[in-house]
């Protein structure tokens, strides 16, 4: 497939075309988390009308998006932004595009989940830090924690986390799968 | 008598401690049974969709498959408005998208119809009878307590997933904490997000908009924040004195370090508390502090609490709530 | 039917088009010289809600290859609500037609304004095609002896005729 | 003997290149009827008529066939020829063998066989013709104006002017309608009543004008020429015979409720006049909220009244009269944006206003006297953000068409702000800045040098921080988030259908489109007639404009109207549908499918079928000739081909279809 | 209540009505040399009222007589079961005839030997003054042996080259007597399209094809009104069958705009006459 069909066939399967689309910047305007992005999604429609698939694989918004959907309940022609945001995200992940930061979160949770089949955020929390070489982040909160016993020393995993593991492990054979067919 | 097959989602284990014990209080108190869904696992929020759009789904399934398979009479309930996000996302799919739930189906290795139900404490509380059980249940009222009602994004929107009608300025928990005599604010960002998800991932880029709510409460007057999700409360009160402590700096335009701040401990900063919507509801129906454990609360919660319920002394106060 | 059969046989079409929409959109054809097969007979009617079943019934019974009727879009008509009466009409004429063993595929309806010279050429061509496919209509073949020689035999005789004039 | 004539035409070469014209008219010879044919090289040229006519004289022919290009080209033309040679102008059929043949085809031998066919059709056809001949109308030389805005108006002055008496019927105590409650019209920043007023008064003082104010259409019946309406005088409780318009009631009236004038800032009481300049200048009670009339107590204005014309008995009152001609000009109203956008607060922040709430604001006679302040608090606010396309551009929430007037009127009212605020900052978020109009874009490029800040991006969201609103949107241009902290929020709502107006275009039987605006009968070459003969459009109820476009199309509305009352009675198609009585069997399917309402079945004598002729009355079809278009839906409805379509006769496309299977 | 009992009931409040000059005949059945055979019969003296029968063989619908008497001086009484009752609603709906001219006794039905009869959904009477006994609810309810599109399901079943075999040996039974025509309730045109020698609608010729156009022509014209009483089948010399093709109009309705079913009130919308914006036209 080569890029523009790649493009079009994340557009369809979010059920979005770029073409509604009239660059008004409503969805930019309300996005909760656009500081802190680059294109925000109205330069993701924007990148998407002029074909540049290339320039949203490598954008941060794809990876900051937190799915509020305030984008597409304000939208005048009711472009469903945030699912393309996902489409596209899965592609970036198939090319090995990743941003570390969100990378070394989701596998670290991920990784909670496959080994006690709930997650710990406090684990989680201290895990990240370590792996993403942020050492200090919401170190302040750590006193409180620790005084009110709001972090389990040893986490129990549930009874049926042999189950959980299998179920991921077949959800993600059937991506790639999918993905296959697809292609 | 109301039944529910519960998931309480995994905050409900460490940080969110005591909102899970109020919500135990209040549904005992209203006569809601809520029979946790046997051997739970998380629902995948928000990594999990992150990175795999069918372990996205069928993590979440997975809780709902046994709840189906357990209740085949009960709709599922969560008091978490990720977990909600997650759980009626999966149920919305299976519905909707042949595509997905054969995805889903093949994930589970067992069959899930999605014939029930998914919802979120704040359906369940707005029912009229649980609204009239909720007044008569209530032994002590709150005076003058200004409250701003926080309902997260996830618990609104997509509008096509949750139905629901209004997005922009819900009114269905300011209902709910009316009968507590508490006042609820008209405040801006009653479902704006609060960037929990990203707090760790992109701290840098969440931080400003967490504050923004914040300080959008208060300027509208508001003595407490109430929210409707154990994740929204966590992230709404664990950096409120690094978020004041920015805004010193931004007025003074002196520098402040937080992790000196471990040390020297500056005076007390412009907070504003956080409760969740159960929480003010237990205390109002009768629960204790100490059988609440409020004091898990970052920001302390006594000094509104009491405030709200004049009369009580200090005393009173300190031994029934700290 | 051989191949040979097909490349000389060559259907004809009647074709019923409003005034307003169709007949300008054929005209609009002309004029930027857009070519399509030359099979289609148009008639000229003032809306599409004036073709009456029975007229696309004769056409079939007289050995019709294949008829259709066009008109503007809905909501665009001349006459406000005509092709809506058009719409129900042939959407049941079609099963009709088809209950009764005529091929479907015979009969066509199409919605063409007086912009869509294109949609035009592209409706006649592609009936054309499918007709032809199909081969000489059998509506008129009866099983009675008064009745007339079978539709082919019927066309050929119709162009030795027109040759001979 | 039907004695054809066929005329094959070269058209130069256009047609004889591709089609063996000298073939397809030896062809022509042995069709049935047919008793001359011939071939010329230009059949529409003055030769070529010329030989048509000398072979009509020549051979006796009674009927003619043209094979040349489209009838829609020709057909006057010939038929025109007609007229002058005896023979009736509709027994003619053209074959279109150049637009439909000639130029579509490559295949000279198919084509011309096409040719043949065609042409053989068109004979069979014209042998079924029959002589027709059109109706003469009369006209009733009085036109009747719907809504008295400044569409209204400048039509029923026109058409007034040219010596026709006009009725002007308005719902509103006054006319006026909407441009009398704007303060300045752009782009010369002239105070919109000082250019208006003038021409109600001129309304109310011309001879040929009837001005019935507080009233509406009740009933329209009748055709081009011809319509008989029904109009309801709402009642007034006023004698305005005698009323002076002196105002003592209205200031003495104890109840007081919000202005729709003045969009709620002010109050006013339940005797009133809609504003000080109305027209007419009589009062009128407001039944919903007088105390009198609601509860019985009270008569204050009875009992102030030196002229005792109050009349607490008074009732709506129909009358009927009849016109030649309508003018629709129902006008628009702002969209409730409340409904539709709770981004920006669904109505809860009272100092988020929509700009026909800001006209009555900032205008010298309205509410605040043109200060411009805060409704919520009444100071005066130092930072302004208008926004527009609110309800416009908005398929999901509003309206999908581009209201067309707001660019211009948010510039105006920026500048307006600047005019009145010392130091105020004004924002104006914006998707696209349109200015096409004389003098407009240089209207935009003054609000820009007087300080407006232009900000490209749909504000996504407006709340409330303290005292203050803000307006989150993106700057797009820059690609950043902005929050605008503004005391005052103007947004600049779009046009829509004024409520009834869909109404008004069901009794006139006038389409409207999906959004509600009436329906022109050609978006460019009959942009002001309806499809319905008669009815003209003007002003903003066809669809949204500013003022200058409105009074040109009310004027272009007139200017039809003069021209169809300057006759004394028209011609109409002889196209139409007939009934043949004796057929009919009055099952009424023909009356539900016509789309003019031209079918009624009418009790008439006729004769009972079979053989006992028993003399009954017994319901019949009847076509108005003045209504039927000639559509011929009827004719399908009509099981037995009892009403036919003259022209297009059952019998004639039957021979048709069965001319091309010899 | 056996037919013995339901005829004296017939003849005795026929008898009242003509004996008080109300109507100016009564419009029922009277038996004919065969035993298994009615005809109708109308009853204009108390006496010719003794002469009314009512059984089951009593298989032919009444309703269209009344358009012979479209303009009586007197009321006329008419028995009406579902299927009359339909045709009576049909043909007021029509303009054929006034409410006010009838006075229509009901009867409640349980079917009669007609092949018709077996596909009946609408036994008791949609429109009556008086009804002469109480419906028999489980008669009424009861489902009806043949479904509402025997006819039509049992064409579509076949192929194309099935379908076409199938109609070519119909019509070239059909002897085009019209006696489909002439029974039906809702054809009730004052002259048909085929006797339109001038417009010519109708090829004269005797041939399958120009008899295959006339049965098509005729389903359009009633397809949409047809009130299924059958009434076409039962006049039919050569027993053709004719509602096949009315069946599938009203199949393909349903198909398309939902519930449809004629002559339950005088009031309702024909198909072809009316429209909806949201019409499909998937042929496009």
């Amino acid at each position: 497939m080569n890029e523009n069909h790649t493009l079009e066939h994340l557009m369809k399967k979010a059920d979005v075309r770029s073409y509604d689309c009239y660059q008004c910047g409503k969805c930019s305007g309300g996005c909760p988390m656009a500081e802190g992005m680059d294109l925000g999604p109205r330069g993701i429609m924007r990148s998407a009308q002029i074909g540049a698939l290339d320039s949203i694989l490598n954008s941060s918004t794809i990876w900051l998006c937190s799915g509020c959907y305030a984008c597409v309940d304000r939208c005048p022609h009711d472009v469903n932004v945030p699912a393309f945001i996902e489409e596209a995200r899965y592609e970036a992940m198939r090319r090995g595009i990743v941003r570390r930061d969100s990378e070394v979160l989701n596998r670290t949770f991920l990784a909670n989940i496959r080994a006690f089949g709930r997650s710990h955020e406090m684990l989680l929390a201290a895990f990240y830090n370590i792996f993403a070489l942020k050492p200090t982040q919401d170190l302040t909160s750590l006193p409180h924690m620790i005084s009110k016993k709001l972090i389990p020393i040893k986490p129990d995993p549930i009874r049926g986390v042999g189950d959980v593991q299998a179920i991921i492990a077949r959800a993600e054979r059937l991506d790639k799968l999918v993905k296959e067919v697809r292609e | 008598m109301l039944r529910y097959a519960y998931f309480p989602g995994c905050a409900s284990e460490s940080t969110a401690k005591s909102t899970t014990l109020a919500n135990e209080f209040v549904f005992g108190a209203v006569g809601i049974d809520l029979v946790e869904i046997e051997d739970w696992c998380c629902c995948g929020a928000t990594s999990a969709h992150t990175l795999s759009e069918t372990v996205g789904l069928a993590l979440p399934a997975r809780a709902l498959s046994r709840a189906e398979r357990d209740h085949p009479d009960l709709d599922v309930v969560t008091g978490c408005a990720s977990c909600y996000a997650r759980l009626k996302l999966a149920n919305y799919k299976v519905r909707t998208d042949k595509d997905a739930a054969w995805l889903v189906e093949k994930a589970l290795g067992r069959p899930y119809t999605a014939k029930n139900e998914v919802l979120n404490f704040l359906d369940i509380l707005s029912l009229d009878e649980v609204k009239a059980s909720i007044e008569t249940a209530i032994l002590r009222k709150f005076k003058d307590l200004k409250v701003a009602c926080y309902y997260g994004c996830l618990n609104i929107r997509p509008a096509e997933v949750t139905g629901a009608k209004d997005r922009e300025n819900p009114m269905a928990m300011d209902e709910i904490a009316v009968l507590t005599g508490a006042v609820p604010v008209d405040w801006g960002f009653k479902t704006e997000c609060c960037g929990a998800a990203h707090q760790n991932d992109a701290a840098r880029q969440t931080r400003p908009l967490t504050a923004r709510i914040l300080e959008n409460a208060m300027a509208a007057g508001a003595d407490v924040i109430l929210t409707a999700c154990p994740m929204c409360q966590l992230n709404l009160e664990m950096r409120q004195t690094e978020y004041a402590r920015k805004r010193e700096e931004k007025k003074t335009g002196k520098k402040v370090f937080p992790l000196l701040d471990m040390v020297i401990k500056p005076e007390p900063q412009e907070t504003i508390p956080v409760l969740s919507l159960t929480e003010l509801l237990a205390i109002a129906m009768g629960a204790g502090g100490r059988r609440l454990s409020l004091d898990v609360h970052h920001v302390p919660v006594g000094g509104v609490i009491a405030q709200g319920l004049s009369g009580m002394n200090e005393k009173e106060v300190r031994e029934a709530f700290i | 039917m051989g191949i040979n059969e097909a490349t000389t046989y060559e259907p004809k079409i009647l074709a019923f088009c409003c005034n307003w929409c169709t007949y300008t959109g054929a005209d609009l054809a002309g004029l930027n010289r857009m070519k399509y097969p030359a099979n289609v007979r148009v008639v000229r009617v003032p809306c599409s809600g004036r073709v009456n079943p029975q007229f696309i019934l004769r056409a079939f019974a007289r050995g019709a290859d294949g008829v259709m009727v066009c008109g503007c879009h809905p909501g665009d008509c001349h006459y406000t609500t005509g092709n809506y009466f058009t719409r129900r009409r042939f959407m049941l004429m079609k099963k009709v037609l088809e209950f009764n063993g005529i091929e479907p595929q015979r009969f066509h309806a199409r919605w063409i304004s007086g912009s869509e010279a294109a949609k035009f050429r592209d409706a006649v061509t592609e009936v054309a095609q499918v007709v032809k496919a199909l081969g000489p209509a059998a509506t008129k073949v009866t099983t009675q002896a008064s009745s007339k020689a079978p539709a082919s035999a019927d066309i050929e005789s119709s162009v030795q005729k027109e040759g001979a004039l | 003997m039907s004695k054809v004539g066929v005329f094959v035409c070269h058209c130069g070469t256009n047609i004889a290149a591709a089609v063996d014209v000298v073939r397809a008219c030896e062809a022509a010879k042995s069709m049935p009827g047919v008793v001359h044919a011939a071939e010329y090289k230009y059949m529409c040229s003055e030769p070529g008529q010329q030989m048509i006519l000398d072979a009509i004289k020549e051979y006796g022919l009674k009927r003619i066939v043209i094979a040349s290009c489209s009838p829609r080209m020709h057909e006057t033309t010939f038929r025109k020829m007609l007229k002058k040679s005896g023979v009736n102008e509709y027994l003619i059929e053209i074959a279109n063998i150049r637009e439909q043949v000639a130029w579509v085809h490559d295949d000279k031998e198919k084509a011309t066989e096409k040719a043949i066919d065609l042409i053989r059709m068109a004979v069979a056809k014209v042998c079924r013709d029959e002589p027709l001949k059109s109706q003469m109308i009369p006209i009733t030389k009085r036109a009747l104006v719907i809504g008295g805005g400044i569409a209204g108006i400048q039509a029923a002055l026109d058409i007034a002017d040219a010596g026709h008496e006009v009725t002007l019927v308005e719902r509103e105590p006054s006319i006026g309608g909407r441009m009398v409650m704007l303060d300045k019209t752009f782009p010369t920043l002239d105070c919109s009543a000082c250019i208006s007023t003038p021409k109600m008064v001129d309304v109310s003082a011309h001879p040929n004008i009837r001005l019935l104010a507080y009233s509406e259409v009740a009933k329209v019946e009748g055709y081009i020429g011809n319509f008989t309406v029904t109009i309801r005088q709402k009642a007034r409780y006023v004698n305005h015979d005698i009323c002076t318009g002196c105002g003592a009631c209205s200031e003495k009236c104890p109840a007081k409720v919000p202005s729709a004038f003045n969009k709620g800032l002010s109050k006013r009481p339940a005797i009133y006049t809609l504003f000080p300049q109305a027209v007419p200048a009589k009062p009128v009670i407001d039944k919903d909220s007088c105390i009198k009339l609601k509860s019985g107590k009270c008569g204050v204005c009875e009992k102030i009244c030196p002229l005792g014309c109050i009349n607490y008995e008074d009732e709506d009152m129909e009358f009927t009269e009849d016109f030649g001609a309508i003018v629709t000009a129902t006008g628009y109203q702002t969209a409730d944006w409340a409904q539709m956008y709770d981004e920006y607060g669904a109505g809860r922040f009272p100092d988020v206003i929509d700009g026909l709430t800001f006209e009555r604001l900032v205008n010298a006679s309205g509410p605040t006297e043109g200060h411009i302040v805060r409704p919520s608090d009444g100071t005066e606010p130092k930072t302004i953000s208008i926004i527009k396309c609110v309800g416009s551009r908005d398929p999901k929430k509003g309206r999908a068409y581009c209201s067309r007037a707001c660019c211009m009127y948010a510039a105006k009212h920026a500048r307006q702000i600047f005019g009145k605020i010392e130091g105020v900052r004004v924002f104006i978020f914006y998707i696209d800045v349109r200015t096409p109009g004389k003098g407009y874009e240089e209207f935009y490029d003054k609000t820009r040098e007087d300080g407006a800040i232009y900000v490209r991006g749909r504000v996504s969201r407006i709340y409330k921080e303290g005292d203050t609103l803000i307006c989150q949107a993106e700057d797009s241009l820059l690609g950043k988030q902005v929050r605008v902290k503004s005391d005052l929020v103007i947004l600049e709502t779009a046009m829509e259908p004024a409520e009834g107006s869909a109404s008004v275009a069901g009794m006139l039987g006038a389409a409207v489109d999906g959004d509600g605006w009436l329906t022109e009968a050609h978006p460019k070459l009959r942009p002001v007639e309806t499809q319905v003969g008669g009815v003209f459009l003007a002003g903003v109820c066809q669809g949204p404009k500013d003022i200058p476009d409105t009074v040109s199309q009310a004027s272009a509305a007139a200017a039809k109207v003069i021209g169809l009352l300057n006759k004394n009675e028209m011609e109409s198609s002889p196209m139409i549908a007939s009934v043949e009585a004796d057929k009919c069997s009055g099952c009424s399917a023909c009356e539900a499918i016509c789309p003019y309402k031209a079918i009624t079945m009418g009790e008439q004598p006729g004769r009972e079928a079979g053989g006992n002729s028993k003399k009954v009355m017994r319901p019949i079809a009847v076509v108005n000739a003045g209504l039927c278009q000639g559509c011929g839906a009827c004719t399908v409805a009509c099981r037995t081909g009892a009403i036919d379509l003259l022209g297009y006769r059952n019998r004639q496309i039957l021979e048709e279809v069965d001319a091309l299977w010899v | 209540m056996n037919y013995t009992e339901k005829t004296k009931l017939i003849q005795t409040r026929a008898a009242a009505l003509l004996e008080a000059g109300e109507v100016s005949y009564v419009l029922g059945w009277g038996a004919t040399r065969f035993a298994d055979k009615t005809r109708a019969r109308f009853a204009r003296s108390p006496e010719e009222a003794a002469t009314l029968v009512y059984n089951e063989h009593c298989t032919q619908s009444l309703a269209k007589y009344l358009v012979d008497d479209r303009w009586p001086e007197t009321r006329i009484a008419i028995l009406a079961r579902g299927c009359e009752s339909r045709a009576i609603n049909r043909m007021i709906r029509d303009n054929q005839i006034r409410r006010e001219n009838l006075l229509i006794l009901g009867l409640p039905c349980e079917g009669t030997d007609a092949e018709r009869c077996r596909s009946c959904r609408a036994h008791d009477p949609v429109v009556y003054d008086e009804l002469l006994w109480e419906p028999n609810s489980t008669g009424a309810a009861a489902a009806a042996e043949l479904s509402r599109y025997y006819r039509a399901d049992a064409v579509d079943a076949l192929s194309a080259a099935e379908k076409k075999a199938y109609w070519d040996d119909v019509y070239a039974r059909c002897i085009r007597c019209y006696a489909c025509r002439n029974a039906c309730p809702v054809c009730s045109c004052r002259e048909c399209f085929v006797d339109m020698h001038r417009t010519g609608f109708q090829g004269k010729r005797h041939s399958a094809t120009d008899n295959q156009t006339f049965g098509v022509t005729r389903a359009f014209h009633v397809g949409d009104r047809c009130i299924e009483c059958g009434e076409c089948e039962r006049a039919c010399p050569m027993g053709l069958p004719i509602l096949a093709q009315t069946q599938k109009i009203l199949k393909e309705i349903e198909a398309l705009a939902g519930d449809y079913e004629q002559g339950l009130d005088a009031a309702q919308d024909n198909y072809l006459g009316a429209f909806d914006l949201d019409d499909k036209d998937d042929f496009m």
